[in-house]
């Protein structure tokens, strides 16, 4: 880029914003209420974790499966799996993320919400979402998985349950939104925070993407399951999923990201590497993460070829700045490292404060991303798509990005950021550290249990403790699951016990509870260019490209709608 | 580029040379993963006639 | 890159004017493509693959070859003569489609009909003959083959894809399917999942479609018609 | 923060050299995956399934073809197997089909009720069975064994017993 040399100077930041701002009462009362029910939902969630996982070793019970055990409570596999993915996929991320993203907005740019109402009004509709549909997944009316493929047919209250969730997140955003739009009225001129930047980016790509679940279940799978519409057309229902569904992979992994650019430089004691190309990463983000739901679909009959090999271009291109974050994140721990005295070309990874109960989940947390993001190549590749298509090898993937980029960097975040709302200081920081090692190793061993079990043709989403036609060489890699499954358990509820021993403890003083990191970057932001601060160009270009490549055959799907499938409950 | 802007403190002069060597490795990962299910795929055959 | 304007300032940043101009473009661009895709001011039929080539017996003893039929649109379908509700049930469809095509213009496009029968024992020349007089068909328009029995399975099993099996019983176990060849060779259609009459519907107006796309697209109208096809316009 | 140079430069994206480098083989990389990837849908013939037929889920199980499912010779050597994803009981129909080696076999698979999966091991043959559309892929099969297909889209209760039996005899 060429540029030539001016009188005008960049505003100095520092001028324009407060160096620091400081959480009232309410807010961190607001953010902590939220991650209290994100970790109530993964203590719960993470239960039917190992029951799975136990499952596959073909641990029975007289010939049925182990949750004969837990009759009448629960009343089968299918209803632990549907309560392990909604509460740890859908409840663990989505009220972690709208806490997280109160913080980080309003730290961000300094200044309160400005209508902390509406954040509580969006919060207070998640609880009653989530108390909605709990009642009939309890009372297994609704053991449709977190999918919940038509026409296999949950409890309205179900969807409706599901709908009040994603509407409060929607009604937090418009607080974020609000909060911007006034903080940028009062300084036009400096670059937007990286840290509420990333999150702002972040939930417009949620609510842009959502809008495929809202259409599913107001048009469709409500009104169906009330009785007012006769039957549904299960392929539509499918494209409408997947349209959300793709996206709220990224829901759950940007504000990882957004830890990993804008906080882990500081706790591991270094700068951001690239203020610019993070920006652009998350536009990319913004732009790339929907128009490309078809690539789940790879195998469904109702979906032509060309807009399957259109989707799959685009979600080669997504992986891009996947790559991108790689490098910058890497670099700016290498910067730490180096900073810390590291030495030599690889010195700086045990000068990194491996120590660090915050920083050692998020680094690991990457590790185990870099195999996550493999899989996801190779998931997207058209055809590749065959050989692993809905076996465990999907389920591997998701617990790579889900269960470790996002989970485990929530954990990391969370043991700084329950002490600092609390104002108390971490019970047994080393046991945090070891909790971290054990969810990496057991995530490590599981994960490559499922891959490999994927790539020998085991279906998921299937008790293979008690499938009749397991072959013999299934069996060590369901083994090994069940033993990866296990370690995770023991490392959720290590997690889930740090953290409420810490709320319990007394109020430690102030210059002990660890502060808010916001990593600096090597280059002024101000010095990156204007055109990656601003929201019309790439929300015009987001928005015509899911037009471009969805509406066409979104439109055909509509118009040929065959409202044919009655519900059926067959669990 | 902007006037010569002399690097005027150590940050501009930081290499990610660790970096690059992960990158590399990574890199290699990538390609050989993705290698190893592209191959059991072609091993697995045509399915269309 | 034009020189530029040297502030940072957001109001007064005139350097990306020229966003906004490639983003008009853009929408243009993305507009057109989006109401071809959607609208379908074109429709066509799917190329599915090349139909089989053949050699076969028409009732009046002469040969009928796939060549005969090269500028010709034919439906054909398979059946025997012996058989009872399904091929009535077939033969009204294939003659609602006869009577309605005469009230339609087609612009001069050739037409027929050609009902293949698996069952070579019975179903000789003669036999055909005399059912096509029982069911009044024009047998310049509607012609009734038959051939050799391991070239017909070849042709009509392996070729057109349309199962029949002799049941043991002296009679066969069949789909009722109807395919739609246009006059490249090309099949175009495939009706075999719903063989009701109202099936005469859809037939009717796929030859409608071919042969809209065989008059019109010529010249630079011939690129539109391939764009439909790349666009998947195809008629329901 | 460093206090800011008097001459401030121009506000650009500054991309390290190194990153640079990265960049492009990370490109490179995805455009060599899709070559790949191309190669092996056209000229190895590896593709994914495609829209076949629309159906009617409730009438599906007695008109057309899927009302006596099964393998049916259409020519020597070149087979269609209509099979049923049935959820009410969690079977397939039929649930073991038998070809002799060096066939071809088209599947035609639809559900009268809710969403299945089928994947035939060892073979590409992998799809989404979704009623109200027929799943169809060709495959043919020379090395004779059997080789079990399984249902991959949880469908129920019973899904963990669904799958059927793909004999190839020499």
């Amino acid at each position: 880029m060429t540029a030539i040399a001016t009188t005008t100077s960049v505003p100095p930041v520092a001028a324009a914003m407060p160096a620091k701002y400081v959480l009232s009462k309410s807010e961190k009362r607001f953010i902590g209420l939220q991650l209290l029910f994100a970790t109530a939902a993964l203590s719960i969630g993470s239960l039917f974790g190992p029951l799975q996982a136990l499952e596959f070793s073909g641990l029975t019970i007289g010939g049925r499966d182990l949750y004969a055990l837990f009759q009448p409570l629960l009343a089968s596999y299918y209803q632990g799996l549907t309560l392990h993915g909604v509460l740890n996929a859908l409840i663990w991320t989505t009220f972690f993320i709208t806490g997280f993203f109160t913080l980080t907005v309003t730290y961000g740019l300094r200044r309160p919400l400005a209508y902390p109402k509406l954040g509580w009004l969006g919060f207070i509709m998640m609880v009653l979402g989530l108390l909605t549909a709990a009642v009939p997944i309890l009372i297994n009316e609704a053991s449709v998985l977190y999918t919940f493929y038509p026409p296999l047919q949950a409890n309205w209250a179900f969807y409706v349950g599901l709908v009040f969730v994603v509407v409060g997140s929607w009604v937090q955003g418009y607080g974020f939104y609000i909060t911007y739009y006034r903080w940028r009225k009062e300084h036009p001129d400096v670059r937007t925070p990286l840290m509420a930047f990333g999150s702002l980016i972040t939930m417009v790509m949620w609510q842009i993407a959502t809008l495929g679940i809202a259409v599913e279940i107001l048009t469709q799978l409500l009104p169906w399951s009330l009785g007012l519409l006769p039957g549904v057309d299960p392929q539509l229902n499918r494209t409408y999923f997947w349209f959300t569904g793709h996206p709220l992979v990224y829901f759950w992994l940007l504000p990882a990201y957004v830890s990993w650019y804008a906080m882990l430089p500081k706790q591991a004691g270094g700068k951001l590497f690239s203020d610019s190309l993070a920006r652009f990463s998350f536009w990319m983000f913004l732009v790339l993460s929907t128009p490309l739901g078809f690539h789940h679909q790879f195998t469904d009959p109702g979906v032509p070829t060309i807009w399957k090999t259109i989707h799959a271009i685009l979600t080669y291109a997504v992986a891009f700045p996947s790559l991108l974050t790689a490098f910058t994140v890497v670099a700016s721990l290498e910067y730490a490292g180096r900073q810390r005295g590291g030495k030599g070309l690889l010195g700086w990874i045990p000068k990194l404060p491996w120590r660090d109960v915050s920083v050692t989940p998020q680094i690991l947390a990457g590790v185990l991303f870099i195999f996550g993001g493999i899989g996801g190549i190779t998931n997207a590749s058209y055809n590749i798509n065959l050989v692993i298509h809905n076996t465990t090898w999907v389920p591997g993937h998701f617990h790579l990005t889900v269960a470790s980029a996002t989970t485990l960097s929530f954990m990391g975040i969370a043991y700084w950021l329950v002490p600092h709302l609390t104002g108390r200081t971490l019970w047994a920081p080393k046991l945090a550290l070891v909790q971290a090692w054990t969810w990496f190793v057991g995530m490590a061993i599981f994960s490559n249990g499922m891959h490999t079990l994927g790539l020998l043709g085991a279906p998921r989403r299937t008790p293979l403790g008690v499938a009749p036609y397991v072959p013999a060489n299934w069996e060590p890699r369901l083994l090994q699951t069940a033993i990866g499954g296990t370690i995770l358990f023991i490392g959720a509820y290590l997690f889930v016990t740090i953290l409420v021993v810490t709320v319990l403890r007394k109020p430690a003083p102030a210059n002990l509870v660890p502060q808010i990191p916001e990593a600096e970057s090597i280059q002024d932001p101000q010095l990156t260019p204007a055109w990656l601060d601003r929201w019309a160009p790439w929300l015009t270009i987001a928005i015509l490209l899911i037009i471009l490549v969805y509406g066409p055959n979104l439109f055909y799907q509509i118009s040929n709608m065959q409202n044919t499938s009655p519900g059926f409950r067959l669990w | 580029m902007a006037p010569e802007q002399k690097p005027d403190h150590e940050e501009e002069h930081f290499k990610p040379r660790g970096t690059v060597l992960i990158m590399v490795l990574f890199f290699f990962t990538i390609v050989a993963l993705w290698g190893y299910v592209y191959l059991i795929m072609v091993s697995q055959g045509a399915n269309t006639p | 890159m034009a020189v530029q304007a040297a502030t940072s300032g957001r109001g007064t940043d005139r350097r990306f004017h020229w966003w906004w101009i490639l983003l008009v473009i853009g929408v243009l661009l993305v507009a057109g493509v989006f109401a071809f895709a959607i609208f379908q001011p074109i429709k066509v039929l799917p190329r599915m693959r090349l139909a089989p080539g053949f050699t076969l017996v028409d009732q009046n003893g002469q040969r009928l070859t796939s060549e005969d039929m090269r500028g010709t649109v034919v439906l054909y379908n398979f059946l025997y003569t012996g058989c009872g509700d399904e091929c009535d049930r077939m033969n009204a469809t294939m003659q609602e489609v006869q009577q309605r095509l005469h009230d339609t213009d087609l612009g001069g496009l050739p037409v027929e009909f050609v009902t293949i029968s698996f069952d070579p024992a019975n179903d000789t020349p003669e036999t055909l003959q005399r059912y096509a007089e029982s069911l009044g068909a024009d047998t310049n328009q509607w012609r009734f083959a038959t051939g050799e029995e391991d070239r017909l399975k070849q042709l009509i099993g392996g070729g057109f894809e349309a199962y029949y099996t002799p049941d043991g019983a002296g009679g066969f176990q069949f789909d009722p399917t109807f395919v739609l060849v246009d006059g490249w060779g090309i099949i175009r259609g495939k009706y075999r999942y719903q063989v009701a009459v109202p099936d005469a519907d859809r037939i009717l107006r796929h030859i409608g479609v071919l042969a809209e796309e065989v008059q019109k697209a010529t010249g630079p109208n011939k690129l539109i018609y391939e764009a439909a096809h790349l666009f998947l316009c195809y008629a329901p | 923060m460093t206090t800011p140079p008097s001459q401030t430069p121009e506000p650009s994206v500054h991309i390290d050299p190194y990153e640079r480098g990265w960049i492009i083989a990370a490109i490179v990389m995805l455009v060599v995956f899709a070559l790949a990837v191309a190669v092996a849908s056209y000229s190895l013939g590896i593709q994914l399934p495609s829209p076949e037929a629309r159906v009617d889920p409730n009438t599906i199980s007695s008109t057309g073809p899927f009302a006596n499912p099964g393998l049916r010779e259409l020519a020597p050597g070149r087979y269609e197997a209509y099979i049923l994803a049935i959820g009410q009981g969690w079977y397939f129909n039929p649930r073991e089909i038998t070809v002799p080696a060096g066939s071809e076999v088209t599947f035609y698979i639809t559900s009268p009720d809710v969403q299945h999966g089928f994947k035939l091991e060892g073979t590409n043959v992998n799809m989404m069975i979704v009623p109200g559309q027929v799943s169809s892929l060709t495959r043919r099969f020379d090395e004779p064994g059997e080789y079990n297909w399984v249902c991959h889209e949880y469908c129920g209760t019973g899904h963990a017993a669904m799958y059927g039996t793909l004999i190839v005899t020499p």
